[in-house]
């Protein structure tokens, strides 16, 4: 019967439980949960049960005094202390649970800025998707390049804030292969609400394999490249590739195209130009856009930066060479329609 | 409504009184500052803040004359001392125990880069880890043939 | 008592004559005004005491946290001035404490030149004060984010991670402590003109005595920070 | 009886009566009184407003969240409107509304005073709030402030000028908050009516009492916060400012130092009226008075203990998250106290369901919700899954809301007679009550379930999960703003409108009620009560009984100005 209903409510409150976390700490908030409502039924029946047993016959009804018991008022003393003392034990030890990482936890690096995640394996791979193995205790060792972030996979339970200047650990051992969301959990500005990501659970030997070809391989055309940093480096968050305005500027068309300063300057967008707003973003901004953009991208290797220069020439019709390519298209998707 | 004008009942403060607290208090600054070029070690702190203490409680007692006032502004003051501390201690609950359980770094990130590079300067020259006798083959220039000669 | 304040009466039907000059129409008598306004000035204190603890707490986490960032910072400040500095204070919470002992002995001149008293020697402790932070800002010694400490003995400081934040909380602490003894200026100034025109009796000396109660805040306040600053 | 007619008849021509409202007119005599009972209705006009602009940006919020992306506003729009929200709410409503309206209202005349112990302080107190309000206006109108009304460090740096200014204006508003609480603290302690002793204090005034406390101890504190932020942003002192070696969790235990315990502030006040509402409309003697007085101070004092489980996930060591975690389920169960007590208050009562009461039994019901899911977010383990989520938001609003504002709202019903002269409309107020019930329940019950699904709080966009439950809380506020709608549309009505109203509509036995004329006059009492039982000792308050019906139906129910009460002496006369 309780089981039933355990089950049934599970569906109304929680999430999916996908770690070893998740079924302590499930069960633990069952507990209270429906102790609150045992005792919060009480509570309202008892005074809805007075309120209509008592109401007032006639408007000048005198009633008597109560004598106060002692007896009742120590036991509504007692017996919740008791009920909380047993949910902060609990709730104590589970803490210390979710706090202390299993020694043999495989660590990832996470940097969080605004507005998005960047995750680095121990062989250097970034990506801007967590992957990770199933049944594996994974810990991330996570900062901040700008302002608080915190990390927060509802369905492993788990939640730590991201500090700039200070590394935060969290970890997990996930129970379910699948994708779930990683959402940023401390307010951080105007993109706040899509600072998202998918952590992505794999079998070990998916897992392996996908490490193997997230890598930036040698021999990848710089273009390609390009499109795995802007997408890794999380650059979708505030540059969108189809023309629509966002934090920062769009990419479509910006090489080769003027730019209008804030200083009242201007220039056209060539790659020193790209490279430069990429690697010292404050040093000329677009007019009509603030000054948000992160520096630390300044750590890009040559090769990304090339890439992602090179990428966001692709984006533009005024690229030679890309123009064909771009021209050419619209037809075949037209011709596709037809 | 007789008693309504007077402060008969207020206490005054005698000059000696007053005069006698100034002085200890005169006393006490130079003896805090006495104490300070000697180096107490760790007793520093505590030994400042005691003197401190007592100055302070000398000029509430006598200079605002909670010692000859109503109780309930004793409590006032007391209440609001024990919230100081309420909030000092509590504060270095946590900043005393940062990263307690490995959650959060103990240090921050410039601090724990500037230790590494402490250590990486203090590691020795590989040259110099020498322990078997076949690490000086060849090539027994320098340290460690000086090593050698020291001993 | 309870018959005598149980026909206390609305104004409008009672002369004001038994009632002294000083005396508010919602209060029952001098000395429950009194006693009011003592423990509204001691209620005020502790918000005070509340208020600068803020910066005893920061001051606290950041020692325990870089202990010799600010013994070196510390050292650079000079003692003798820092000493000098608390004797001035002391003195005038002397004078203020005398000034209250003569107005309660209706001995009005007294009072008022203790009070005169007081005011210099806060000028004093403001002049010496002054003097101090200039010859910082000379040797480029700042809050944390401007800190550039050059000359002399300064040098060794920039090479010394948090010196900036003991400065930081230095200005801070003795800015905000410095500028409650300007109001305290202001008030004790004000209060000793009123003493000067006779304003005040063993009947009524109330606002010197919550002024001096304010003062002597001030000078605990100094207490604390002068050796926590200058000494260790 | 011969007399309480007299008065009656007095009553209906109230032209005649000098009170407090007409004896002296126009605007200046308003902006310069000293009077507490004009100053509460001056703090009433303002905080009311700032009800209304917290409200109709919370409408705002709600709807921008109906669909998922853009519904009515952009991302940087949605972020200034939270903000605003809960500054305003916070700093604007809730922390002034009870002390400064009620409590300055009541609470002397509960007293037997004349007057609060520092009229001039009260009306300075007053016109700092404005200063604070219009400051906090032109930061909003100066630049975009989206920090949220925690104002957390870095980001609170980056965000320029206007976060300078808010802060400034937070910090403003704190003094007014602080000389509210001293005028309180001190009309307490020094100016009681002969024989109203401590065990005789209505719980309204201890709560006040309470809340004065924290008032005093807890806002000296925000307001060196906001000056460190200040500092930080221009003088760049590296305390707060990780970039410049200082550190982030350290602001946030400066402002909870604050910001939990006013959470007492906004809290305790309704403790005090709930206790009034359901004694008089129970008329019974509430149950383990000296429990309920007792426990207010002390969730005042431990309240200061357990600001840290704001930060559970914050990075702050395990010790202090355990110890602070700890002490919040100490303070729950002070609170479970009163819960128990009120429900027992009501046992083999003569309960009269009029609309206060109905606040109150809403609040009862609401609170509890509050309390209960406190425990739930108070447990360090189960913290870590809903920090930051909607539960959070559900649970605070269970609160503020369910708990704070029902309170304020029977409060403002219960002495609504005696503030104005007037009755409000009786029909109209219970339909309110249904509407505020229920759209209160439906908005923020929908944000508890979501909370624990994982919707994170202060979200612009959200994914197509939360979709449903975040468009029955949108639903719910509309039914939750027509309640209140309808109360601000019968309130008004009844200032102009409104039948005259009785000395004691309600048979309540505190002073206000039985001593002082239906609107009261300019100095409270015709003669300074003497004290001689409880507040709700409704068993030897015959007064109470005396001719009318206790129906509120304007029949008088004796005269307060001409025949001193029973209990008095002089009665003799």
């Amino acid at each position: 019967m309780v089981s039933a209903l355990l089950a049934q409510s599970n569906s109304v409150w929680l999430p999916t439980d996908a770690s070893t976390l998740a079924p302590e700490y499930d069960s633990l908030f069952y507990f209270v949960l429906w102790t609150s409502v045992v005792i919060f039924v009480g509570v309202v029946a008892a005074m809805v049960w007075f309120a209509y047993k008592y109401r007032r016959q006639s408007p000048d009804e005198r009633p008597e005094l109560v004598e106060e018991s002692k007896l009742m008022e120590i036991s509504w003393v007692v017996i919740p202390t008791i009920l909380v003392l047993i949910v902060f034990t609990w709730g104590f030890r589970a803490f210390i649970k979710f706090g202390v990482a299993p020694p043999d936890a495989y660590q990832i690096d996470v940097r969080a800025q605004q507005w998005s995640w960047l995750f680095t394996y121990p062989d250097g791979t970034q990506s801007s998707e967590l992957h990770v193995p199933v049944d594996r205790p994974v810990r991330l060792k996570m900062n901040s390049t700008d302002v608080l972030h915190s990390f927060a996979v509802p369905a492993f339970r788990i939640k730590q804030d991201v500090l700039p200047n200070r590394y935060s650990y969290v970890w997990f051992e996930s129970t379910k292969t699948g994708t779930f969301k990683v959402y940023c959990t401390e307010y951080c500005g105007t993109q706040h609400s899509g600072m998202l990501a998918d952590v992505v659970v794999q079998s070990q030997s998916d897992f392996e394999q996908w490490l193997q070809e997230a890598g930036t391989p040698e021999d990848m055309p710089l273009p390609e490249l390009g499109q795995r940093v802007y997408q890794q480096q999380g650059c979708q968050a505030c540059h969108s590739l189809d023309g629509s305005r966002m934090v920062g500027p769009t990419l479509q068309n910006a090489y080769g195209t003027e730019r209008q300063f804030a200083d009242g300057s201007s220039t056209v967008a060539d790659e020193n130009y790209l490279r430069q707003s990429i690697l010292n973003p404050g040093e000329r901004v677009v007019e009509g856009y603030q000054n948000v953009m992160p520096a630390s991208y300044s750590s890009l290797s040559d090769r990304q930066v090339n890439a992602l220069v090179a990428f966001i020439k692709e984006q533009s019709d005024a690229a030679e060479g890309t123009t064909a390519a771009n021209s050419s298209q619209p037809p075949l998707q037209g011709s596709a329609a037809q | 409504m007789a008693h309504s004008d007077g402060h008969a009942d207020h206490h005054i403060i005698p000059f000696k009184t007053l005069a006698n607290v100034f002085g200890a208090l005169v006393v006490l600054t130079v003896l805090t500052v006495a104490v300070a070029q000697v180096d107490l070690g760790p007793l520093e702190i505590p030994v400042a803040l005691g003197i401190a203490i007592a100055k302070s409680a000398l000029v509430v007692m006598f200079f605002m004359a909670l010692k000859y006032d109503k109780p309930v502004n004793s409590m006032v003051f007391t209440v609001g001392t024990v919230f100081v501390v309420v909030f000092l201690v509590f504060t270095l609950f946590d900043t005393a125990f940062r990263g307690d359980i490995g959650n959060v770094g103990v240090q921050t990130i410039e601090e724990e880069e500037a230790e590494l590079e402490r250590l990486r300067e203090r590691e020795p020259d590989p040259e110099q880890l020498r322990v078997t006798p076949s690490d000086y083959g060849q090539d027994g220039t320098g340290t460690g043939s000086e090593d050698m000669n020291d001993q | 008592m309870a018959t005598d304040t149980a026909v206390a009466t609305p104004e409008a039907d009672e002369s004001h004559a038994h009632h002294p000059p000083h005396l508010q129409h919602h209060f029952v008598s001098s000395e429950q005004q009194f006693d009011s306004a003592k423990l509204g000035m001691w209620l005020f204190l502790i918000t005070e005491i509340l208020l600068f603890s803020g910066m005893f707490v920061a001051y606290t986490v950041y020692r325990a946290w870089h202990p010799e960032a600010f013994t070196e910072a510390s050292a650079t400040l000079d003692w003798v001035l820092g000493g000098v500095n608390t004797l001035v204070l002391l003195g005038s919470s002397f004078t203020v404490a005398l000034s209250i002992h003569f107005a309660q002995k209706d001995d009005r001149m007294k009072a008022f030149w203790n009070l005169i008293a007081t005011l210099a020697l806060a000028g004093v402790f403001m002049v010496i004060k002054y003097f101090e932070w200039t010859a910082k800002f000379e040797h480029g010694v700042f809050p944390a984010g401007f800190f550039d400490p050059h000359g002399g003995y300064y040098e060794t400081l920039a090479s010394i991670p948090y010196t900036g934040q003991f400065f930081s909380i230095y200005f801070v602490m003795t800015g905000i402590h410095g500028l409650h003894v300007l109001i305290g200026m202001g008030v004790i100034g004000w209060i000793a003109w009123r003493t000067f025109r006779g304003h005040f009796s063993s009947e009524y000396y109330t606002p010197i005595e919550i002024t001096g109660l304010y003062w002597h805040l001030v000078d605990i306040i100094w207490i604390f920070l002068f050796p926590l600053l200058y000494l260790v | 009886m011969e007399t309480a007619h007299k008065e009656a008849s007095g009553v209906t021509k109230t032209e005649e009566a000098p009170n407090y409202l007409n004896h002296e007119s126009g605007i200046w005599s308003w902006l310069t009184t000293l009077d507490h009972k004009r100053i509460g209705i001056m703090y009433a006009w303002a905080v009311a407003f700032f009800f209304l602009v917290g409200g109709l940006l919370a409408l705002a919020v709600r709807m921008e969240l109906f669909g998922p992306g853009e519904t009515i506003m952009g991302p940087d729009a949605y972020n200034q409107t939270f903000t605003l929200h809960g500054i305003i709410m916070i700093f604007l409503f809730l922390v002034p509304a009870t002390p400064a309206v009620l409590g300055n209202f009541v609470l002397p005349i509960q007293l037997g005073a004349k007057d609060v112990a520092f009229p001039r302080l009260n009306l300075a107190s007053w016109y700092i709030y404005m200063i604070g309000a219009f400051t906090a206006i032109a930061a909003i109108l100066l630049g975009d402030i989206d920090t949220g009304w925690t104002f957390y460090a870095p980001y609170s740096l980056q965000q320029g000028s206007a976060v300078i200014i808010m802060t400034a204006s937070v910090f403003v508003i704190g003094f007014s908050s602080i000389l509210t609480g001293m005028n309180m603290i001190v009309t307490i302690h020094k100016m009681r009516a002969p024989g109203l002793t401590w065990n005789r204090l209505p719980l309204f005034v201890w709560s006040i009492y309470a809340t004065s406390i924290v008032q005093i101890l807890a806002t000296p504190v925000i307001g060196i916060t906001m000056l460190l932020l200040i500092f930080e942003q221009v003088l760049q002192i590296g305390i707060f400012d990780p970039a410049l070696g200082g550190d982030p969790i350290l602001f946030q235990h400066f402002f909870w130092f604050y910001s939990h315990p006013a959470v007492y502030i906004m809290i305790l006040p309704g403790f005090g009226i709930i206790s009034e509402l359901i004694a008089t409309f129970s008329r019974h003697r509430v149950f383990g008075y000296r429990a309920i007085a007792l426990s207010s101070v002390a969730i005042a004092m431990l309240g200061f203990l357990v600001w840290g489980h704001h930060m559970f996930v914050s990075g702050q060591s395990a010790v202090s998250s355990i110890i602070f975690s700890l002490i919040t389920f100490l303070i729950g169960i002070p609170s479970g106290i009163k819960i128990f007590n009120w429900i027992a208050t009501m046992y083999k009562g003569s309960i009269w369901l009029q609309t206060p009461m109905l606040y109150a039994l809403s609040f009862l019901f609401l609170f509890t919700i509050g309390g209960l899911t406190g425990i739930v977010v108070g447990v360090l383990a189960l913290d870590i899954h809903l920090h930051d989520t909607y539960f959070v938001v559900g649970h605070f609003h269970y609160v503020m809301m369910g708990g704070m504002v029902m309170a304020l709202l029977g409060g403002v019903h219960y002495w609504w007679p005696k503030m104005t002269g007037r009755m409000y409309n009786e029909t109209a107020g219970k339909i309110a009550v249904a509407l505020i019930f229920v759209g209160f329940n439906l908005t923020f019950f929908s944000q508890l379930i979501m909370g624990t699904k994982g919707m994170p709080r202060r979200y612009y966009d959200y994914l197509e999960q939360f979709t449903a439950l975040h468009q029955v809380s949108t639903i719910g506020s509309w039914i939750l703003a027509a309640g209140l709608f309808l109360v601000m549309g019968y309130g008004l009505y009844s200032l102009v409108r409104g039948k005259k109203a009785p000395a004691n509509p309600w048979g309540a036995a505190t002073l206000e009620w039985t001593n002082v004329a239906a609107i009261p006059d300019p100095h409270n009492f015709k003669r300074t009560p003497l004290v001689t039982r409880g507040p709700y000792d409704f068993h030897l308050a015959d007064e109470v009984f005396g001719g009318g019906d206790g129906a509120g139906d304007g029949a008088a129910v004796r005269a307060p100005d001409a025949a001193p009460p029973a209990p008095e002496p002089k009665t003799a006369q």
